[in-house]
């Protein structure tokens, strides 16, 4: 859609195709996964420190705003250390493949019904495996430091991140056999309407399948948000960087701009596997009370409303990891196997074959 | 520093304002590398905790010297300690800053005439920008530290060399 | 519990080969003295013997003597069983300082020792590991509390005195 | 074909968050898993006991304070009471009050460092702050006591240096007032945590004989189940006036002597602390604090050997005296390091995150290690 307006607006030639493509691919970035990242360290800050009785950030700016501006404009200006030992090549690169692996699964994120990078058919098959690549980044990284804490680090992310991603892809499965689509617009397409008619509450239609699912879709919704948390290392999965343990994990031999390309794609990260959540069982960026603009009649407000719920879902279950951050101690490399191998995944079995039951009905 | 020298000596509007924005940036977000060594590490600890608040400054703690923009040398150096702590100074990426704090890192301290062990001030091994006097010092006269960091990178120039 | 005196009682006639001697001279604690190549079979029976049972190595501590020539070593032992304590003192030659280990009985002696060793050259045979603790391991300038210890001027480049 | 493996060997410290301070920790490591754990102390050796033979008796206890810096209070009265055993003072009744009033507000606060930076280190980084807090209105009864908040040189041989100031006792019962509230929530927040449960419960068990045998004293002891506290089993000051319990470990979601219950006991004890400071409130007796310091401190020849339970435990002062103003020799008895040796012990098989645990459980404090 955007890229047709784009072709439109240079004139149809071959550079018109190239500049809209870049523009295209740039836009999200910087209009939203960078400012959304830079917004989500202040908020964690701003969030951690009225948890702990403090005022976090106050000196920059009015409340501090301007805090994550500067730290990023000071993360430029450090000086770019790349030691004797390191692996040049894949210690360059590794920041890069992070940083990609989740900017790239912006782009089929619905933000709204108009606003979406590419509207893919195979949307939540690629986004399982384009944050694959996330997965290389960081052995990447581990690797090439020669630093036995990141190299630790390293090895714990990426046998968390495979370990958790089968339970997703599990209650990832159960949504597409009851949508039967893979695509993440055509499944928020399904869910609008009112609330009740998200995938969380047994999906659209007053059918019988429907209350038999409710169960079965809010067990599959703890799975994936537990899940999630352990893909994107948050506490109480963020053994990879355990700071009393590892230092920093896989990042603590990166300093300056490469540190913050890690630190980005961390939020950006937090941000993309809440929206999935969001997309697959909280109606996407539908409103749950109807929208404002079909009652005064203004079709042209849908899309921004609807982008503003999006927005509000994604951000409201990034405030939730945050909370549980500031909560929760972590757990030890072996609990979390545990965890997954142990309870989660055997779940999201039982669950996925009595989703697939019902929907038999 | 002073790698326009030739260039610029006089500086313009351009690059004055620049070095401003770089300047403010650098010196609200001060990361510190968490580092503590004896009883002043305790008031550290106290500085960063809920009633003074060390984040208000934009300070965080960064576990690795690799993140960080400033140590603070919190307690007694010893002999045993000066090389290592040499060492952790030099993993830290420029631009790097030092905040001294307490008697036993300005000088030795009360260690300053039977200590056998204890280096007598970490200004021996590595340069300090600022020095809080006090065993231990108040936490609010590291917050006084800080604030006189802030007011030193605040004058730096890329252009002039400050003294 | 036990006084002083019955430890000191039971003690020799269990030794009677053994230099052992009763101090009560003290302001406060009364001290036996030993000797330092055997204080390991006297602290094996102070541990053992179900009448003292002293389970507890409290404090072990050395001290350098330079008028009298030597290097003591001064052990103070508890109970948690039965409640009483003692303390033992073994003196060295200051040249050839060495005393026998009490890590066998006591685990809690480990560091202990090391740091006696550390801090005045007390050489305890048949130590697992005796190397320095506090001080450097590349430290050559001898051992600091001793009476007659001179700091060095330099260490690894760096000025030591003020 | 028999892939070739080795140990790797991972080197924690001087600078590492969790080391409470400047400890390396040489690991050799089997994958994650604790073949031999090699602790490297040193790196604040401080030469205590160099400073002791150069200052009189009345100068070293600035230097005490500076020991076990999460508790002078306790280092300072500790020194006081062998000093006073060797001068044969008897001090009047009020600063006996005073100084336990003292060691246990300053029990209270070590212990909330200790549960904090425990917190911290198992990942929870919130309790550690709300331990700040109560820890900083603990600090303002020091501050008002003798005008310094770490480091007080407040028990002197034969007294202490100033009296309590006025409010002194109404602030005290009103702090306890809203510390056991609080307290209750730190226990919810992070005690009774199914996560923290899981991550300290049967990790790093020490068995009584292995405790006693290896020197541990202190909460660290207790946690292993044995009721041993110098306050009750060896008293000294007044602590046999006042009515408290010794909290032992119990092994409440895992085996006796397991991280979590030496966590614990340190929970329990704080409130044991409360109670002898209650009792003490109540009883306190008016008189001069300063009447018993004798203007010039001069002992006999003999030697002394003095302990009290500190909050990280059996603290001792062996000082001999030569008879001049200064002493020949002081040795001190540092729990923390008595206490560190068995560290090797409890993490063997463990995970590298379980060394955290294990070296967070034994609560240690550097400066008193190496002195």
């Amino acid at each position: 859609m955007m890229y047709d307006f784009l072709v439109d607006l240079f004139g149809n030639s071959v550079f018109a195709d190239i500049i809209a493509g870049t523009i295209q691919s740039l836009l999200p970035l910087f209009l939203f996964i960078l400012p959304f990242a830079l917004f989500a360290v202040y908020l964690e800050r701003k969030v951690s420190a009225h948890m702990q009785d403090r005022l976090g950030p106050m000196r920059t700016g009015w409340h501090g705003w301007k805090q994550t501006i500067a730290d990023i404009i000071k993360l430029i200006q450090k000086e770019d250390i790349i030691a004797t030992d390191n692996d040049k090549l894949l210690f360059n690169l590794a920041p890069i493949v992070v940083f990609v692996g989740s900017y790239a699964a912006f782009a089929a994120i619905p933000f709204s019904s108009y606003f979406i990078g590419t509207e893919l058919d195979l949307g939540i098959f690629y986004i399982v495996a384009v944050t694959g690549l996330v997965v290389a980044g960081i052995l990447m990284a581990g690797w090439a430091s020669n630093n036995k804490y990141s190299l630790l680090g390293s090895m714990r992310s990426v046998a968390q991140i495979i370990s958790y991603e089968i339970p997703t892809i599990l209650v990832m499965l159960s949504l597409v056999m009851i949508s039967g689509t893979m695509s993440l617009h055509t499944l928020s397409e399904q869910q609008t309407g009112y609330a009740w008619n998200w995938y969380i509450f047994g999906g659209p239609g007053m059918t019988l399948s429907k209350f038999l699912l409710i169960p079965s879709m809010f067990i599959g919704f703890l799975i994936i948000y537990i899940s999630t948390l352990a893909e994107v290392n948050r506490t109480p999965f963020d053994i990879p960087e355990a700071e009393s343990e590892l230092v920093s994990g896989y990042h603590t031999e990166y300093s300056g701009m490469k540190f913050a390309m890690f630190f980005l794609a961390e939020y950006a990260n937090m941000f993309a596997v809440s929206a999935i959540v969001v997309a697959l069982f909280l109606g996407g960026y539908q409103s749950p009370v109807g929208y404002f603009g079909d009652l005064i009649g203004a079709s042209w407000m849908i899309p921004i409303e609807q982008f503003t719920w999006f927005t509000v879902k994604g951000l409201f279950f990034v405030f939730v990891q945050m909370w549980l951050r500031w909560t929760l101690p972590r757990l030890r490399v072996d609990q979390l196997m545990t965890t997954s191998w142990k309870y989660l995944i055997p779940i999201a079995f039982v669950n996925l074959i009595i989703i697939g039951l019902i929907t038999l009905l | 520093m002073g790698f326009l020298d030739k260039e610029f000596t006089d500086g313009n509007i351009v690059i004055a304002k620049v070095e401003d924005l770089f300047n403010w940036a650098r010196l609200s977000s001060l990361w510190q590398v968490s580092f503590g060594l004896a009883c002043c590490a305790i008031e550290m600890m106290a500085t960063s905790a809920s009633h003074y608040d060390f984040d208000r400054f934009g300070v965080i703690p960064r576990p690795s010297p690799r993140h960080a923009d400033f140590i603070i040398i919190s307690g007694t150096v010893t002999l045993k300690m000066a090389t290592r702590i040499k060492r952790l100074y030099e993993q830290m990426p420029d631009p790097k800053y030092i905040i001294s704090m307490g008697s036993c890192a300005n000088c030795g301290g009360p260690y300053w005439e039977h200590g056998y062990h204890v280096l007598k001030g970490i200004d021996r091994v590595i340069p300090v920008d600022v020095y809080v006097p006090g065993c231990p010092p108040r936490p609010e006269a590291l917050l006084e530290g800080l604030l006189k960091l802030q007011e030193k990178i605040r004058h730096e120039s890329m252009i002039k060399k400050t003294a | 519990m036990k006084k002083a005196e019955e430890i000191f009682q039971l003690l020799k006639d269990n030794f009677p080969a053994s230099n052992l001697e009763l101090k009560t001279d003290q302001p406060t604690e009364a001290i036996i003295i030993a000797s330092p190549l055997e204080i390991d079979k006297i602290c094996f029976f102070l541990h053992d013997a179900p009448e003292l049972l002293f389970d507890d190595l409290m404090n072990l501590s050395g001290v350098d003597e330079p008028k009298a020539g030597v290097l003591t070593v001064y052990y103070h032992l508890g109970s948690t069983k039965i409640k009483h304590k003692i303390t033992l003192k073994v003196s060295t030659d200051r040249n050839k300082p060495e005393v026998s280990t009490v890590t066998e009985v006591w685990k809690s002696a480990d560091w202990h020792e090391r740091e006696a060793y550390d801090l005045l050259g007390i050489i305890f045979l048949n130590h697992p590991d005796l190397r320095r603790i506090l001080m450097p391991y590349d430290w050559d300038a001898g051992y600091p509390l001793r009476k007659d210890y001179e700091n060095p001027e330099f260490y690894q480049g760096m000025k030591v005195p003020y | 074909m028999a892939i070739k493996t080795e140990e790797m060997v991972l080197n924690m410290g001087p600078q590492h968050p969790s080391t409470h301070g400047v400890l390396r920790l040489e690991l050799a490591l089997e994958g994650e898993i604790i073949t031999n754990v090699i602790p490297h102390i040193g790196y604040l050796h401080r030469c205590f006991e160099k400073h002791c033979e150069a200052m009189t008796y009345p100068q070293i206890v600035p230097y005490t304070d500076r020991m076990d810096y999460l508790a002078p209070m306790g280092n300072e009265f500790g020194y006081a009471i062998a000093m006073e055993k060797l001068l044969g003072i008897q001090v009047p009744e009020r600063v006996d009050y005073i100084r336990v009033i003292m060691a246990e507000l300053q029990r209270i606060s070590s212990h909330l460092v200790a549960l904090g930076t425990y917190g911290a280190d198992i990942g929870a980084f919130t309790p550690f702050l709300y331990c700040f807090i109560d820890r900083e209105k603990v600090l303002n009864l020091f501050e008002i006591t003798c005008g310094a908040r770490l480091l007080y040189n407040y028990i002197w041989i034969g007294g202490l240096s100033h009296d309590l100031h006025p409010d002194f006792v109404r602030k005290t019962r009103e702090f306890i007032k809203e510390f056991r509230p609080n307290l209750k929530e730190i226990n919810d927040l992070l005690s009774h945590n199914r996560i923290f449960i899981d991550r300290t419960a049967n990790v790093g068990i020490l068995p009584i004989d292995t405790a006693i045998n290896y020197g541990v004293s202190g909460p660290n002891l207790r946690g292993s189940g044995f009721k041993w506290d110098i306050r009750k089993d060896d008293p000294y000051s007044i602590y046999n006036k006042f009515d408290f319990d010794i909290p032992v470990g119990e092994g409440k979601y895992g085996t006796v002597g397991d991280s979590w219950d030496r966590y614990y006991v340190r929970v329990l004890e704080m409130e044991e602390s409360c109670r002898i400071i209650e009792q003490a409130l109540d009883q306190l007796p008016e008189g001069d604090v300063q009447s018993a310091i004798p203007k010039r401190v001069k002992p006999v020849v003999g030697n002394v050997y003095a302990r009290v339970e500190n909050p990280r435990g059996d603290l001792g002062y062996f000082i001999i005296s030569d008879g001049s103003t200064s002493p020949y020799r002081v040795k001190v008895r540092a729990p923390s390091f008595v206490t560190m040796q068995v560290l090797n012990e409890l993490c063997k098989g463990y995970m590298v995150a379980d060394v955290v645990t294990i070296l967070g459980s034994i609560d240690i404090v550097l400066g008193e290690i190496d002195r």
